[in-house]
Formats: C-alpha cells, structure tokens, sequence
C-alpha cells in the first residue's frame, strides 16, 4: 500500500501552478518589472543541482568532464542570482523614495 | 543529513519563494518579499551543501566559482541603467537557459551523482526529463542571446524571414523529438550532443523572424518555458523547491504574456509566427503621405501648460528611449509650483515590457500616487486641459477604437483627444511600434513638438 | 534516503492552504452565501473516512459497534453532501435568472 | 485498486474541490462550479468503494444509508426558504461535526481497519490526532447546535452568561489537554469517551454568552475549525482529498470571519468573549428617549419616489426577516416604468451573512448589474433623490464616521443622509444588531415608515 512519491511531488507540481497563477496575478501592474527580474532570479535555484553536479566526481579529481559543466552552471547561476535580487531591490528601492 | 530534514528545507525555500511574489502585491511589502526570495535561495544553496556533504577542496571551488559570479552580477546590477531592464532580463535569461543544459550535461556524463542510473543505463523517466531539460533549456539560451541582441540594438530589430522558415522549424522539431525517442532506445552520447547542438540552433532560427519589437512578449514567452523545463529538472532530481519555482516561473511568464497579448489585442501565436513586425517597415512608409499638422516650439508648450488647471502626463516608449524620465519630472515639479494639478496615465503596454513606465517614473522619484492606470484615469481626459504625451504613440491611436480593419483594432487606449489641447513630443511623424499612423497628429487640439524628449522637455522646464 | 510520506502530504497542506487563501478571497462578495454552503457541502468528504469504517468490520457481522457509526456517519455527511450541493444549485441557479 | 491508483484520484477530487471554489468567482462561472464540486464528490467516493473493495452486503447497506441522508438532505435543500440560509448552514454544519465525531469513535473501535494499529496499543500520532478530531467536532456539533437554536429563535439570541465564565471555559480546555495525554499513555477507552463528552459540553458553553447576531461569525469560525479538523483527520487516513479540502475549508471559514469582522469594525477576540450582543438589551432601552422624528405613509413615499429621477435602495437585516424581496422587485418595476432610475446598495454585513441581501436580492430576480457593493455606489448618494432604507439601519448609522466612542465607530457606512430624502422603513425607533441608536432617524430629510418592511412596500406598489 505504499504510495509512489512521484504522484506527491505531481500533487506539489499542480498545487503550485494554482499558487503561482493566483500569486502572479495579484502582482500590481506597476510592479511587472520587478516580478520578472525577480522570477528570473529565482528561476537559478537551478543551482542546486550545480551543486550536485560540481561536487560529484566519481575519481579524486575535482574538475573532470561532468564536473566542469558543474562549476560553469554555478558561475551562471551565481550571475543570475545575485544580479536577479540586486537588480530587484535596487528597483524596489526607487519605489520607496517616492513615498514622501 | 536526512532526506527527509533536506526535504522540509526545501520546501521552506519553495514556500519563501512564493511568499516572495506574494510581496509584490504592492509597493509596501515588495521589499520584504524581496528578501524573503533571497532567504529562500540562501537556504536552499546551504542545503545543498549540507546534503552533499562533502567539504573538501571541491567544495572551495564552488564558493570561489560562487563568488565569481557573484560579483559579476552585482556588478551588473548596479551599473545598468533602468531603461535597459528589458534587455538586462533577456541576458540574465540566457543565462538561466545555459546553467540548465549544463546542469542537464552533467547528468548525463555521471547520472550516478544524482541517482538517475549508471552511464550507459540510465532511468528512461530521467534520461526523457534530462533532455527535455537539456533542449528546453538550449532554445531558451540561444533564443535570449538573440532578444538581447535585437532590444540591445546590436542586431538590427527588423524581422528577418525566409521561405520555408515555419517548415523547417518543424522539422527540426520533430527531428528533436525523433533524436530523444533514438537516445532513450540506445543511450548514445553522440546523440544526446546532437540534441542540444539542433536545440542551439531551433532557439535562433524561432527568434529571428519576430521583430525587435515583440522581444518582451518572447523573452516572457521564453521565461515561461524555463519554468516548466526547471520543474521537469525538479522531478529528476527530486527537489521539491525546483518543482515549486518551476511552476510559479512558468505561470508568471505566461501570466505575462497573456497580459501583454491581451493589452496589444493580439493573439500569442500571431506574435509568435511574426505577425506584426513584419508590417513595420512597410506601413511606416505608407502613413508618409503628408497632411498637415500644426507644430509648436518649448515655449508655446510652456505657455498651454502654465496656464492650464490640470495636466495629465502620458509617458510612452519615447521616454524610455530619451531617458526623459528625470527631465519630466522637473517640468512636473515646475508646473506644480504654478499650481497646475498634474498627473500620470500609464497604458498597460506603454513602452516594451509590462510595468516599464513605472519603473521609469519611480526612478524619476515619481510619488506612486500621482500615477494612475488607465482604468482609473482614462474618464479624466475630459476633464483635463491639456495631455501630455511624451514619446508615446500606439496608446493614445484612437484608431483602435474607430477602425476594424486596424490591426490594433480593439486594444484600450487612452482617450488623450478627449482633453481640450494635446501636445506630443515625438521626433518626427513615423508611427510607433504598431507601424500605423496616429490620426491625432493632424487633428485641430494637436500641438506636435518635434523634438528629442528630453531636450524638449528641459526646454520647456527653462520657459516655465 | 527515502523521504517521509508525512512531509509530502505536509508540503501538499501548506500549499492547500495558499491555495484556499487565494481562491476564497477571490470569491465575489455577493457569492458569499453560496461560498458558505458549498464548503459545508465539500467539507463533507469525510465520507470518505465514514465508508472505511462502515465497511471495516472484524466479525461476519455487518452491523457491531464500530461499523454502526461508520453507517451513522454516513448518513449525517449523505445529508450535508445532498443538502449543501443542492442548495448551493438552487441559490446559484438564481443568480442566472436575474440575467435577462 | 493500488494505493497509487486511488491516490491521484484523491488529488483529482481535491482539484475539483479547488475548481469549485474557484468558480464563485463569478456568478457566470459558479453553476459550473458546483458541478466540479459534485464531481470531486463522486469520485471521492466511488475511489473510497473500489479501494475497501468489499461489495458484499455490507455495501448494499452503505447504499441504503446513502440514499437515505441524500434524501433527507434533498428534501431540506429544496424546502428551504432562502431567508433561513443561516440556520440551515448552522445545522448543516453540526452535521459535519458529528459526522467527523463518529468517525472518530469508530476509528478508536476498530483501528486495524485504518491501519492505525490495534486495540490497546493505536500508533501515537494517530491517536492524538483521533482524539483532537473527535473533540474538535464535538465542539463544532454542539457548538452549531446551540447557533442553529439561537438563529431558529427557538432559543433565545440573548446571550447567557454568568459569573466566572470564562475561567471555567478555560479550565475545562485544560482538562480536555489533559486527557488527550492521559489518553495516550494509557489508550483506556473511558478517558476516550469522556473527552467526547466533555468536547459536547464545551461547544455549549462556548457558544452560550454569545449573542444570537453574532452567530454568523461563530459559525464561520466552526465551519474553519472543522476544516481543520478535517485536515487532521485527512493526515490520520493518509488522504489527499481530506487535505486539501480541510485547508480549502479552514481556509474559507477563516477568511469569512474576518471579512464579517472587519465590515463590523470588531476584532474577532471582542466577537467569540461575548462583547457587544451583552449590550444589546441594556442600551435599546436607553434610546427611548423621545427625539421628534417626522413619519409618513406609503402614499408620501409613492410620491415622493414616482417625482424622483433616481432612487438608491438600501435593504437590511429587516427585509429578510419581512421576506419583503419580492415586493421590492414588484415596486423597483413600478418605479422604472415611471421612468426612475433604480440601483440597490449593498453593505457588506448588511443582513446575517456575507452576502445574504445578495442571495435575497436573487431570489427576487433583481439583475445583478443593478446591485453595487458600497465602494461603488458610495459616491452617488450625493446626487441620488431618494434612498429607500428597508430594514437597514446600523449600515447606513452616520455616527461610525463621526464619534469615536461609539462601538462601530471607523466601520464603513452607507453615506444615505446625503441623498435629498432618505425613507426609512422599520416597525420601530428601536436600533438594531449593534443596539445603538440611529441618529438619521430625527433628521430633516428622512421620513419614517413605520411598518412590516413587506406590507409597506406593497402598499406603496399599489399607491404607484
Ligand atoms: N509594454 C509592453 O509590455 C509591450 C510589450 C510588447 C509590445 N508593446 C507595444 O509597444 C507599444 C507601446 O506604445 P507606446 O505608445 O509606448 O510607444 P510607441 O507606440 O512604440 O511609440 C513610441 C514613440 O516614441 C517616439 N520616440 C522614440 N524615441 C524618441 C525620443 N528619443 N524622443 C522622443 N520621442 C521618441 C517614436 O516616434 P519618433 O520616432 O517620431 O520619435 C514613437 O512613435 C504598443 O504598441 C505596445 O503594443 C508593449
Ligand atoms: N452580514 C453579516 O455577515 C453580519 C454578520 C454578523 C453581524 N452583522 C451585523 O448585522 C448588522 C446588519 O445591519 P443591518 O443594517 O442590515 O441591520 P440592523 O442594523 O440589524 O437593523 C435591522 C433593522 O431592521 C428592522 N426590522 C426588523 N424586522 C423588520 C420587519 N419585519 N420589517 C421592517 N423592519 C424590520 C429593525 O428595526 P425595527 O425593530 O424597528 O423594525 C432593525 O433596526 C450590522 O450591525 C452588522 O455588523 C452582520
């Protein structure tokens, strides 16, 4: 009687897209901006499998094929990440002065 | 650590992630929902890390890599101005799209640190998922590098087309999914190079043909798919906040989509296939037949505005363009002191991306209560002496309303020619992004300031 | 490196929850009503939970103490699923008549 | 059938649960609504019946039994008057709570059947969270009872009180804590069944001190108290439909509340401890004192409405208990054939319930592009003739806006004093749910209609 994880995490995936679209759509309009540099620095949680990718090397060495494509995806993934939250606040923060 | 501890803490990262859309509702909590996102990523790279465990030289690489990119794009986030937020986005995207071919790669050369099988032999759920992710991905990367080079400017934004061009990308398409039926029955790594090498090519060959112009609706289109492709990584490496993130990323940019689609009166597949942009150069031609139009310098503008009682300000992608958001905001600030009553319209769709004014008028230190959406000024305009539109276009063409045969036929606009005078400040009488011609400009209450936006502008300002 | 069935269903709850949050407050005021009586109607679900005690019992016997309230249960949620999607059906279905 | 299978129906049945909710969104899209409703329903239990898979006799007798509640349900559905949707709710909801008690019980009988364990020695987590089920819908039972008694009138709405009250509230909390513990550590079925009788005595006196207006909120609270119980009960069967909808519920319960709540001005806490219905009677003696008010005839209000251009309705709590809707539809028509412009105005607590001048309104076939919620039509007092107040009174009292003493004071209020003449029909000078006076009463530009609110509306559609 045990239930297979996948239909959990299928029930995650469809209970998310309900989350996301009423999430998104109660997004003001005058912040449209912001959301997409924000979901773009969001979308690279994808570094978490960087990570992974990056750390696991079968032999002793660090960098071997699999691995470098590892490193490279956080380096693109660091970019994203801090770029996509930094860009945000430095928008939001123009949002902030206004209110005087 | 446990699964089931790495577990929860991913869920607490989705959960934030949500929490940190959810901010936006408004200008108050956007902030805060901010940084909620950024917790949310903190939490999930340490994870990561603890759930790995390894923290030998291995590990001080990837904070170095970390580091690295780290700083190039705080870099970035601090340098770029915010009239090139729509390509800034297109860029960070591209790189979205990289990272998950890579991460994807990595998979496929040792599927065993992921648990997805060994080489040779891996999950036939994982490897479909993996080069899904991998093509998915590809196209998204190859597609932003050229919305970016198109908004940037370094590519020309006309459409480019050839015969044939909607055949082949079917092709190609279907010989993607041949490809990864081919690599699940054999597991041949020539193959899964091959994927990713055509998917490079599918994300320009699709770009091309759309016109610079249409680049935001693609790049959320593209965002969109980035999404969906980051929750089938989720699935693979079954990571609860991937497969959140990736859904919340996929419906935000179809949401977008759908409301710049819905704000253009047009359908998606109609900006997809190359509708519009096609169009451009031509009917920019057509509208040249000359009629008359009256024309006024700074100081006649001044003049109507100073003694007008209110003003509503219409900012367009001209705007943008100029940079003629801080020079705006000075004339507003002068025309107050006069005692003018002044206040901002934004179109849904007004300049290239959604929200795009608004940016622009908040760096401006624009008061966010003075900046109305049309709905809620558009009845005002009847009201209003004068309309300022300051390098719109397409959002005041009251075409829209009269014409069926108008392509934009259909879209809201706002009824600028409602207000007793109208004064636009564009450089010359070629139409907007639509390549249709605005019948306003030649209308009795049109004041046409031919001119830079900016250098009108802080003209005007010196006349005040 | 199984994980917990109880976090899965943990995750699906909270999201439930967002969900619910969004999707009430959706609801148009004047709809208000219908709101009430229809999630009497589903909350009713514990049917579900009344069914498997009905049926569940030890001896040959159909009718022993725990089954009797498993029936007992039954009827009660039969009453509110009819009830409440009925009424909701009746309240709604004047809605559309005014449209005319 | 695997547990795979009947899971993804589980999670299909709460998506439908979900699409129901969604669908009141819109009375366009709310028939349809329902209906998914319907269909989560069914294949909840059509999963359930093929999962036991059991269709001996026993199944036949579940059948029976089905029938049987559908039936009784059906016939109450259908007989109903939509004036008594508050109490049917109440009742209906004491149902759930015992239904949810039942379950329970027969879950501590016979535990293997859940899998829980056996007799004697339950899994801990299970049992605490069957105990707290149980106690929770003993409470929501009990508690609903004592609602639907106050509602029906059959009881008293006063509110019951007496000394040291809440102490003893409190202590019996206590008690239950306590035995939910003893429970565990010892499994005696006594405590079990002690806890179930003192959760029933619970829902009493909670539900006792508060007055009988402010049932609507109790039961709200109940109805989100159950759901998530609901929930509890959902992680003790491992199911998914019992989880999402449990959140759904609760949810919903909790939203309402505060709705009701915030359009009284209250806090949830001053609602529940018994606040203001303790002051009811005490403080409508006290407005007896003799203020001239001018009063008139349904002749003087058939005049004055006929010469009116526009009319604003604004119905209350009074127009439920006079069932007086249609005969408001009969004169609304009259007065548009004379040429007057009619719109209703609805304040959001105006009635018992969220939305129930709405579904009154309905039932009377008023369209619904008539009707406006206060943000609305707020403005427009200001330039309407007539209000027509039928059975409303605290939605329209001025003194929210001015005096900071009073207990609604910063509720939001109809603005009708500002309409050139306001009609008031009531019995009385007698206030109402908030038993305070109504300073309108002695203005100059109201007149008084004392009367049934449905008698005086047909007189004045045969004065017409
Ligand atoms: N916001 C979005 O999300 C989005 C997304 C996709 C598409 N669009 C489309 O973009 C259009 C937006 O309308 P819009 O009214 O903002 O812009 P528009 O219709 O594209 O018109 C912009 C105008 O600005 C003028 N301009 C350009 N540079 C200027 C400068 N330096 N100084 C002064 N004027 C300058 C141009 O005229 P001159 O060349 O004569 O100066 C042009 O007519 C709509 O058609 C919309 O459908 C919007
Ligand atoms: N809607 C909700 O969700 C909700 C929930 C909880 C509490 N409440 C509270 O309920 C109140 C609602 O305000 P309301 O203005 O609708 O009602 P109200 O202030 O309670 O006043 C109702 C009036 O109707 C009159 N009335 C009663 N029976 C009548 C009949 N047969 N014919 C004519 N008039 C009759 C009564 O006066 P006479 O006795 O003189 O006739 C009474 O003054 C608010 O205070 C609100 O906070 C609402």
């Amino acid at each position: 009687m045990e239930i297979d994880p996948f239909i959990f995490r299928f029930s995650i995936f469809i209970l998310s897209i309900f989350v996301g679209y009423y999430v998104v759509w109660s997004v003001t309009p005058s912040l449209h901006t912001p959301l997409m540099s924000v979901t773009n620095a969001i979308s690279s949680v994808i570094i978490v499998g960087a990570i992974i990718a990056a750390l696991a090397s079968n032999s002793d060495k660090i960098f071997e094929t699999s691995s470098i494509f590892g490193f490279l995806a956080i380096i693109l993934a660091a970019v994203n990440i801090f770029g996509g939250f930094l860009v945000t606040q430095r928008m939001l923060q123009m949002y902030k002065k206004k209110k005087k | 650590m446990s699964a089931n501890f790495s577990a929860t803490f991913y869920l607490i990262s989705g959960i934030l992630f949500i929490l940190a859309l959810r901010g936006l509702s408004s200008p108050e909590t956007s902030r805060q929902g901010n940084y909620f996102g950024i917790a949310g990523m903190l939490i999930a790279i340490i994870v990561t890390f603890l759930s790995v465990g390894s923290f030998g030289s291995g590990f001080v690489y990837v904070l170095i890599f970390l580091v690295i990119g780290g700083s190039i794009g705080a870099f970035i986030a601090f340098k770029i101005p915010m009239t090139a937020m729509p390509e800034l986005v297109a860029g960070f995207h591209s790189l979205v799209g990289l990272a998950a071919v890579f991460v994807a790669i990595s998979a496929f050369l040792n599927p065993e640190a992921f648990s997805l099988g060994t080489i040779g032999s891996i999950k036939l759920a994982s490897l479909i998922e993996m080069s899904l992710g991998a093509a998915i991905g590809a196209i998204t990367f190859s597609g932003s590098i050229i919305a970016f080079l198109k908004l940037r400017g370094i590519m020309s934004g006309a459409p480019i087309t050839f015969k044939g061009q909607h055949l082949i990308n079917l092709l190609i398409g279907l010989t993607i999914i041949f490809l990864i039926f081919y690599l699940c029955r054999t597991q041949s790594s020539n193959i899964f190079w091959t994927i990713v090498a055509i998917s490079f090519l599918v994300g320009v060959l699709l770009i091309i043909p759309i016109g610079g112009a249409d680049m935001p609706v693609v790049i959320s289109m593209l965002n969109s798919y980035s999404g969906w492709a980051a929750a089938g990584i989720g699935f693979t490496l079954e990571n609860t906040a991937l497969i959140i993130t990736g859904a919340l990323v996929g419906s935000s940019g179809a949401i977008l989509s759908y409301i710049m689609c819905k704000g253009m009166n047009r359908s998606f597949f109609n900006v997809i296939l190359g509708g519009w942009g096609a169009t451009d150069q031509t009917s920019s031609n057509q509208s040249k037949e000359q009629k008359p139009t009256k024309s006024g310098n700074a100081d006649d503008a001044a003049f109507l505005m100073k003694n007008a009682s209110s003003v509503i300000i219409v900012p367009g992608y001209g705007m943008a363009v100029a940079q003629a958001q801080h020079a705006l905001r000075e004339m507003v600030d002068a025309l107050k002191k006069n005692g003018v009553k002044v206040s901002y319209a934004i179109h849904p769709v007004a300049g290239r991306m959604p929200g795009h004014m608004n940016v622009l008028l908040a760096e401006a230190n624009v008061p966010y209560d003075e900046v109305f959406e049309l709905e809620e000024i558009n009845n005002d305009f009847a009201n209003c002496d004068v309309a300022y539109v300051i390098g719109a276009n397409d959002v005041t063409n009251p075409v829209a309303k009269s014409d069926p045969q108008s392509p934009i036929y259909g879209m809201p606009v706002l009824d600028v020619e409602k207000s007793k005078s109208v004064l636009f400040v564009k450089r010359s009488l070629s139409p907007g992004y639509a390549g249709i011609d605005n019948d306003l400009f030649y209308r009795d209450n049109t004041l046409m300031l031919f001119a830079d936006a900016k250098k009108m502008t802080e003209e005007i300002v010196k006349s005040l």
